[in-house]
């Protein structure tokens, strides 16, 4: 469902992205590093927030017609971006409804940054693994694929 | 707990591995130490991935070292740190009265002089977990009286 | 909050990361300091040996098991008693040989491997080859000769990972007196 | 007569119209009370609790009193709530009963038969009484007694219904409380009555809402009915309440849509899917757009149309909110979802259409929202606008594309046609706007008016975005916006308005290492460069493109095809060169010298080898790659030397270079490596460990802040360096990938090099790299010819051949045919020339070049070693024997019994430091063909040998004992001991009585050798004996040298024997065998052999009548222990000086042990009698004499064992002697004076039978 997954490191730059169709990537890598605007502001946010809304997820970043973007920051300042189709409404719907709910953790959007998050998390445990490199990584790659062909 | 005994023999064996490998090179003091602090580091930026995976954002420097204080040593060694101590600068001392890493030898001064290697893995977690939540850091160890020990925290202003 | 809430539960599991994060550490500073994975396989062996030497004393003390009797006895306690003990797993043993000098432990899942992905230029490398040299020490102080060896390994593309034991001999010096 | 006389036509302006209140009865009565009641009702506000669990409101109550007419009473299933009359009241003042029962009783009935009729419960009877009206009335009935009538009649159980209003215009206290508790009840009534109503309102709305599914079933009746309730939630004041209810509307809308999109569509959807023929958007100005909720009404809504309906709506009631910051998030959301909308529905919508329509209704809402903030608020809340914002210049720009009025030369016809056809469906402006100036709707006709016209919008609009964005932080968006404008820029042509653009979008992309932005970014600005004709920042820009693995290949190679192009054509002016930073060329992997240590001497060959990785996709051919090299002169020179070279060699000279990461963000380079060690700290008191721990050295260098790194594309840094010191290599072809390149180079001056610049030029164009680091140096030394001599082995060996080595480092000189070193010997020693003598040459750094045979002629004084010819900083090694003569003894002369002095004097030195060798310096002065000072070097050499000599005697027969001790580590062949007497006794002859001529010493071995003294007459005081033997090593076979002999010289004085002492024990009479514990005598006799002397010469001699004396002193003592000696064991004797002369003494000794036991020992002394204070005078300047001759004598003396240490008693007696008062003085003769016959004699001693005497023996 997702078109475009990035993951982007404490500085900014990304430590892994990859987009389908592959044609617009360039298009979604500008949208992802845009969409750091609205974390950063997110970010700074969060930090006044008392401690229980102080959630990793944050959950829509910007819409544009075409697609919303949605963020995550886990506590190492690394960001989870994901870039999903507007045509799919799933995702929307259900973050508006709990959104306005106040829990987070019953969107489908959660969930899937959820998945990120632990995959990355091993990726970080790969001793093989240089922290800040760009991540090369069969796993991840495989997780990542099948968030963006699964609808959800 | 029960594969605790093995990581601590794993700790001893990296330990004098390290030293004897140094013994053939001509390796100078800091050298060892230095290695087993990179170690640690690469581990502590893991282990804080994980320990932090569940856990609300951090509010600031301070909640950041209470938890290393506390989740992050209690799952590390079963303890938490005795007490913590700021100047409020972005200097912290952590203080253990009974570092896990040293109750293997004996209390008191008898293995003073070797109490330092057993101290460098450790500084490297707790630099490698703290970098990996965005605080630059230098930790340094200090033992008098063994198994009790001090790390200082020195934090880099950005 | 949260945080509170996964402390208890999670706890335990930790220092087992934290032991395989460390021994990942280990390994891949062995890879930087010796340039090919047959060096960093024995340097691994020989720690594993080291530690396996001490570790017995530990075992010893704390599962009361007593002496073994012969070679299949043994399999038992390191599989049904040590693994489980000291990596919180199971292997089963399989392939005897006719002569019941050789078995191998099958690991479906090895924590030390947990999250490894083995870059393709370590091809040679042996991962887990502490262990042999673990089961090698810690048998040799109860007077067994054996060797111990990786035939398969979930890291290398196989389906399980196999350690195959072979029983050398049973060191007959250094006995503690009055035992048979 | 005011409004309440004709009934009001419904209308919807739910602001103005209130709940509706019927009244019947008596109007003038109302019209009178009216004012007072509707500014009495709202003042009071009233809670009002909700069904459905909603939370209840305090609201403030207005009705609109209208005169009740049965029309008003709404028909069954008539779903219209604002016209609902939700409560009837009928009015009187009647008050008397006839009056009632006529008229009034009837009009009531009828007004309850109608509400009955309509089955409305929701009256109130008021009964207003009035003092005024009563006064003219006679037949008075109490008060109560109507309003009980009405009650009775018509309120039966609710007699609340019926309320008493009394002198509602007097002003008095009770008027007041009738008037509150009027007011109350008619509040509760009317709240009673919005619930019942409502909550059945809303009841039949719901079990609509469920018939949804069933066909025919249509959205937009049910919107009719829902937005119903939404109106009187408004009417109520109630905006949450009301908003709910569009919100609902919406969702459930938009979910029809999407399970549309999924396939199962509503059939009334259908109706939404005509094609879009208008694009005038949202209209917020008034409270409601009746056109469109019509069109609703009528089922002719297009999709946009229910949208912006339903979109305006939310926006009034959130802006009664106050919450107009929600309107611009939603007002996003609602244009994207509408887009997204008419895609899934497959609505055909004209090219730009919604463009229009997005671009209106962002500028609508922006401008609706300005209309009712303050600046301050606005600016305090960009983040919620500024995305409209964007949004907007988002549509006017591809607008402007659309309706080509972004390219250079106008729109063309069919660009016009659509523009005209966009205008066309925004129709006429609407009313409410036509009067304001920048109207959504002009700005926009305008923008698509003209070129300039959209050039000035757009930029209007862009500007301000960015400015937005900027003033919030989010720069990324900013710079994304700037992008768009830097292409509308190239679009139009004027590239140095976009250029800034493009730089800064790129600084932030390359600040936070977003790679394909950058190559994207890169490409924009390098035509726009291009265009602008920067030829350095262009082609520094197409190198890096040309590099950027992120573009196919075509790509690359187009990028490189330009810089190498621009590079070929011959410039007009030949002096200019573009310098580009060399990194995205090439890039430098590795170096390394050879020699690889990097040092080599002035005039040495140095060639450096350095890896450079070509980026360019294709092999670029360079004209000359140099490395721009900076000298100074080094301080020390001790690095410049050979042995430095040989010293430092490192382990193989290469030196790595950092690879240059694909473009990271400047905060990524991490800190320097933590330097910790371990600290030991102890307690200053007992040195002992206080604490241990880990420090961290370079804390300083770690907590420092980090300055970013500058950009990458700056070629600001890149200065060209022209140093005299260049290494050049010429026509490089670079491969795309690793290549190799050397540099050979001839060392010139000494000093230090450093490698500083490297760069690589093709035409006029400069591959620099700016700094090459890490630092790379390579040393050129001088150095001055130099000879070192020195032994092979660790110590010479004097008087055998030893090997020398001699080393000749050349230097800066050349050692031509014919040099020659020239050695004046010392007459000492011997430089062997052997025929085989070979010189190898190394080169400096050791590796062996050549050898040469060497010729080496002695004269008597000079030995010359003609060197082989050997180049600069080469060395020259040979070995030479030499041989050290042991020093010659010249003929008498007392100074020449020491030999040569030097060997002496260490002597001397080294008996203190105990046995080691005696060692000889010889200097040796060298002339070199290099310098016209000769060079002095000094060898010294050891004897292999020490000798020691001892005088024995039997009677007054004399031996000497020479022993050879062999010191060295060699064994000798020892040949022709001889002894001959020096001096001027003649008649003294020394008889060998050493057997073999020829005999082997092995290394750390003595040899003895012993002569016997004969003479004839009167013998000499002294012997002057000098010893020497031919030696030569054990192992070498035929020397080619006949070596000499080792000698010795040695003195021996007063060796002839003056006395005879004897002793005898004696049995006790009558035994013929001593027994322990038994006293038997000791008789010694001391007899003299000889006449008078030279020797007795002194001052113990005394003339007597006829002879002389001398006093002597016997002692008898028994170390051993064996006797006990009783009586007295000493005592002086005069003895004349004659021979045979004897004197006896006897003394009794007791034997202590049983057995054949050595008879004590006698001394014997002589006996110097005291002289007043001048002898001891004398004495003492004896003394000095001794000491003054002893110098020369010492190492004879120190061997001589007996003179020596008779000497040294001497010495230590009279010294005791000094202190003290003066006293006879006791003097051991020398032991060749005094021979004991007896000495060595035992006797036999029987043990005694009786113990206990032994006991008495014993104590």
């Amino acid at each position: 469902m997702a078109v475009c997954i990035a993951v982007i490191a404490k500085e900014n730059y990304p430590l892994y992205i990859r987009s389908t169709p592959t044609e617009n990537e360039l298009k979604f890598h500008y949208m992802v590093h845009t969409s750091l605007d609205v974390v950063d502001e997110k970010i700074s946010a969060m930090g006044k927030a008392l401690v229980d809304q102080r959630e990793l997820y944050l959950g829509l970043l910007y819409p544009t017609e075409d697609y919303k973007v949605y963020g995550y920051v886990t506590n190492s300042k690394v960001k989870f971006v994901m870039v999903v189709d507007s045509s799919n409404t799933a995702l929307r719907d259900n973050e508006i409804r709990s959104v306005s709910a106040g829990d987070w953790r019953t969107t489908p959007g959660w969930w899937m940054f959820r998945k990120l998050h632990n995959s990355y998390t091993d990726v970080m445990c790969n001793p093989f693994y240089n922290p800040g490199d760009r991540i090369q990584s069969r796993a991840f790659d495989n997780m990542v694929m099948s968030m963006m062909i699964q609808v959800c | 707990m029960a594969d605790e005994a093995l990581f601590l023999l794993l700790h001893n064996e990296i330990v004098s591995g390290v030293y004897k490998s140094a013994e053939q090179g001509e390796v100078e003091n800091g050298r060892c130490i230095t290695k087993l602090e990179n170690m640690g580091f690469r581990v502590g930026q893991g282990l804080i991935e994980r320990f932090t995976k569940d856990t609300a954002r951090f509010k600031d420097e301070l909640d950041i070292m209470k938890f290393i204080c506390k989740d992050f040593w209690t799952t590390v060694f079963k303890k938490q740190i005795d007490n913590l101590r700021t100047n409020h600068q972005g200097i912290y001392v952590l203080q253990d009265n009974k570092f896990r890493l040293l109750t293997q030898m004996s209390a008191g001064k008898q293995y003073l002089e070797h109490a330092s290697k057993y101290l460098a893995f450790t500084c490297g977690l707790i630099r490698g977990g703290l970098s990996n939540l965005g605080i630059k850091s230098i930790v340094t160890a200090e033992v008098s009286s063994m198994p009790a020990c001090k790390f200082q925290v020195m934090i880099q202003k950005l | 909050m949260s945080r509170q809430a996964n402390r208890g539960t999670e706890s335990k599991k930790m220092s087992s990361e934290l032991f395989t994060l460390t021994y990942g550490a280990l390994v891949t500073q062995l890879c930087k300091d010796y340039e090919n994975d047959e060096d960093v396989n024995k340097q691994l062996d020989k720690m594993g040996y080291n530690i396996g030497v001490r570790l017995i004393e530990d075992f010893l003390a704390r599962s009361n098991v007593g002496r073994c009797h012969d070679f299949r006895e043994t399999a038992d306690v390191i599989a049904k008693v040590a693994f489980k003990m000291y990596l919180g797993i199971t292997p089963s043993i399989t392939n005897w040989s006719p002569a019941g000098d050789e078995f191998s432990l099958i690991l479906e899942n090895n924590p030390l491997v947990d999250f490894v992905e083995l870059p393709d230029n370590h091809s040679s490398l042996i991962y887990s080859n502490l262990l042999c040299g673990v089961l090698r020490g810690a048998l040799e102080m109860v007077q067994m000769a054996v060797e111990a060896k990786f035939v398969q390994d979930t890291l290398k593309g196989d389906g399980v990972t196999e350690i195959r034991m072979r029983f050398i001999r049973r060191i007959e010096d250094n006995l503690p007196a009055g035992e048979e | 007569m005011a409004a309440p006389e004709e009934p009001l036509p419904p209308v919807i302006y739910t602001m103005e119209n209130k709940p509706i209140v019927t009244c019947a009865g008596d109007q003038n009565l109302f019209t009178s009370i009216y004012p007072t009641l509707s500014q009495q009702l709202p003042r009071e506000p009233m809670e009002w609790r909700r069904s459905y669990g909603r939370a209840p409101k305090m609201i403030h109550l207005e009705s609109n009193f209208v005169q009740f007419k049965e029309e008003l009473l709404p028909k069954e299933g008539n779903k219209a709530l604002l016209t609902f009359p939700f409560l009837h009241i009928y009015w009187t003042e009647c008050c008397d009963t006839e009056v009632y029962k006529a008229t009034v009783k009837d009009d009531l009935t009828k007004w309850q038969n109608v509400l009955k009729a309509h089955s409305s419960v929701d009256w109130l009877i008021v009964v207003v009484e009035n003092d005024a009206k009563k006064k003219n009335k006679t037949n008075i009935l109490p008060r109560t007694s109507i309003v009980d009538k009405i009650r009775n009649d018509f309120c039966n159980k609710q007699s609340d219904r019926c309320v008493v209003l009394s002198d509602p215009l007097k002003d008095s206290s009770r008027t007041q409380e009738s008037w509150n508790a009027f007011l109350t009840k008619l509040r509760t009534l009317l709240l009673m009555s919005f619930t019942k109503n409502l909550g059945k309102f809303e009841d039949d709305m719901r079990t609509l809402r469920e018939k949804r599914t069933e066909p025919g079933w249509s959205f937009c009746e049910y919107f009719m009915v829902q937005e119903e309730l939404a109106f009187v939630f408004e009417m109520l004041q109630q905006f949450e309440d009301a908003l709910v209810q569009y919100d609902e509307l919406d969702a459930l809308f938009s979910q029809y849509v999407v399970n549309f999109g999924a396939g199962d569509g509503a059939n009334w959807l259908t109706f939404f899917c005509q094609p879009v023929k208008s694009w005038s958007g949202l209209i917020l100005r008034k409270p409601i757009d009746m056109e469109k909720r019509e069109l609703i009404q009528r089922q002719e809504a297009t999709l946009l149309d229910l949208r912006s309906y339903l979109f305006s709506r939310q926006c009034t009631l959130l802006l009664f909110l106050q919450r107009p910051w929600e309107v611009a998030q939603r007002a996003l959301e609602l244009l994207h979802s509408c887009v997204q909308e008419l895609k899934l529905l497959e609505v055909s919508v004209p090219p730009g259409a919604l463009d229009c329509w997005v671009f209106l209704s962002c500028l609508e809402v922006l401008q609706r929202i300005e209309g009712c903030c303050d600046r301050a608020q606005i600016d305090s809340n960009i983040a919620h606008t500024v995305g409209l914002w964007s949004y907007a210049t988002e549509k006017l720009k591809s607008l402007g594309y659309l309706c080509g009025l972004v390219s250079e030369k106008g729109p063309n016809s069919e660009d016009l046609n659509r523009t005209v056809d966009l205008l066309a469906g925004l129709g006429a402006e609407r009313p409410e706007t036509a009067n304001t100036a920048q109207s959504p709707y002009k700005k926009l006709k305008e923008a698509l008016s003209s070129v300039e016209a959209f050039e000035k919008h757009y930029l209007d609009l862009s500007h301000a975005t960015i400015e937005m964005y900027t003033s919030i932080g989010r720069i990324r968006s900013a710079k994304f916006v700037g992008k768009d404008l830097a292409e509308f820029y190239m679009r139009k042509k004027s590239p140095q308005k976009a250029e800034i653009y493009l730089q800064g979008a790129l600084k932030t992309y390359l600040a936070e290492g977003w790679a394909l932005p950058i190559t994207h970014t890169r490409k924009q600005l390098a035509e726009c460069q291009k265009h602008l004709g920067q030829t350095e920042n262009y082609l520094q820009t197409s190198s890096l493109l040309a590099s950027d693995y992120h573009l196919t290949e075509e790509q690359r190679k187009y990028f490189c095809q330009e810089v190498l192009s621009f590079a070929h054509q011959q410039s007009d002016s030949p002096g200019h060169r573009v310098v580009l930073p060399m990194h995205s060329f090439a890039q430098l992997r590795d170096l390394h010298f050879d020699p690889s240590n990097a040092v080599v001497h002035v005039g040495g060959i140095l060639s450096v080898e350095i890896t450079l990785c070509s980026q360019m996709p294709v092999p670029v051919h360079v004209e000359q790659i140099a490395i721009n090299v900076h000298f100074s002169i080094e301080k020390n020179t001790y690095r410049k030397t050979a042995e430095w070279l040989t010293k430092h060699k490192t382990s193989n000279g290469i030196i790595k270079f950092p690879v240059e990461t694909s473009p990271f963000p400047a905060s990524q380079n991490i800190l320097p490596a933590l330097e910790l060690y371990e600290m030991f700290e102890r307690s200053p008191s007992d040195n002992s460990l206080n604490t241990t721990g880990i420090i961290c050295r370079n804390v300083h260098m770690l907590l420092r802040r980090q300055e970013s790194s500058s950009s990458l594309e700056a070629p600001s840094g890149v200065a060209l360096e022209d140093g005299a010191h260049m290494l050049r290599c010429s026509n490089v072809t670079l491969e795309p990938g690793a290549n190799k390149i050397t540099f050979r180079t001839q060392a010139k001056e000494p000093g230090t090099y450093t490698l500083r610049q490297l760069c690589a030029s093709v035409g006029p164009v400069r591959f620099v790299l700016p700094h090459i680091y890490p630092l790379v140096q390579y040393d050129v030394y001088s150095q001055e010819p130099q000879l070192h001599v020195e032994p092979l082995a660790d110590s010479l060996l004097a008087g055998i051949p030893q090997k020398v080595k001699f080393t000749v480092t050349t230097g800066h000189y050349t050692v031509r045919n014919g040099d020659s070193l020239q050695l004046s010997n010392a007459e000492a020693m011997l430089i062997l020339c052997q025929a085989e003598n070979r010189a190898v040459i190394y080169s400096n750094t050791r590796e062996k070049s050549s050898d040469a045979a060497l010729r080496v002629q002695s004269s008597d004084k000079v030995t010359s070693i003609s060197l082989p010819p050997a180049p600069a900083y080469h060395v020259i090694e040979f070995e030479l024997d030499v041989l050290s003569l042991p020093s010659v003894p010249a003929a008498g002369g007392e100074s020449d019994l020491r030999g040569t002095p030097e060997p002496q004097r260490k002597h001397k030195d080294r008996q203190t430091a105990g046995h080691c060798m005696v060692t000889t310096d010889h200097k040796v002065s060298i002339d070199c063909p290099w310098s016209i000072y000769s060079t002095v070097i000094a060898l010294t050499f050891s004897v292999p040998f020490r000798t020691t000599h001892s005088l024995l005697s039997t009677g007054t027969r004399k031996y000497v004992q020479l022993c050879v001790q062999n010191l060295s580590e060699l064994d000798f062949q020892l040949s022709d001991s001889n002894l001959v007497a020096t001096g001027d006794s003649t008649d003294l002859q020394l008889i060998p009585l050493n057997t073999e001529s020829q005999q082997c010493i092995c290394s750390k071995q003595p040899v003895f050798f012993v002569w016997e003294l004969r003479w004839t007459q009167e013998p000499p005081p002294a012997l002057h004996g000098q010893f020497s033997i031919g030696f030569s090593p054990a192992s070498e076979e035929r020397l080619s040298v006949s070596l000499k002999p080792y000698t010795y010289e040695f003195q021996v004085e007063n060796y002839f024997t003056l006395y005879n002492v004897k002793a005898e024990i004696f049995p006790p009479s009558g035994m013929q065998h001593c027994r322990t514990g038994l006293l038997c005598s000791l008789e010694v006799s001391i007899t003299r052999l000889s006449d008078l002397l030279e020797v007795d010469k002194d001052e113990a001699l005394m003339e007597s009548d006829q002879c002389f004396l001398t006093k002597l002193m016997y002692e008898v003592v028994d170390n051993s222990s064996n006797w006990a000696v009783c009586g007295k064991s000493c005592g002086a004797i005069s003895m004349p000086v004659a021979a045979r002369a004897t004197h006896r003494v006897r003394m009794d000794v007791m034997p202590l042990f049983a057995g054949h036991l050595p008879l004590p020992d006698v001394r014997l002394f002589k006996y110097l009698p005291h002289h007043s204070a001048h002898s001891s005078q004398l004495d003492a300047d004896s003394w000095i004499e001794n000491d003054s001759l002893s110098v020369d004598r010492h190492g004879d003396e120190q061997s001589d064992g007996g003179s020596g240490r008779s000497r040294g008693s001497v010495h230590s007696a009279s010294s005791a002697e000094h202190k003290g008062l003066p006293m006879p003085r006791l003097q051991a003769l020398p032991t060749g004076q005094v021979f004991n016959s007896s000495a060595g004699m035992q006797v036999l001693v029987l043990p005694s039978q009786d113990n206990h005497v032994l006991e008495v023996s014993v104590t």
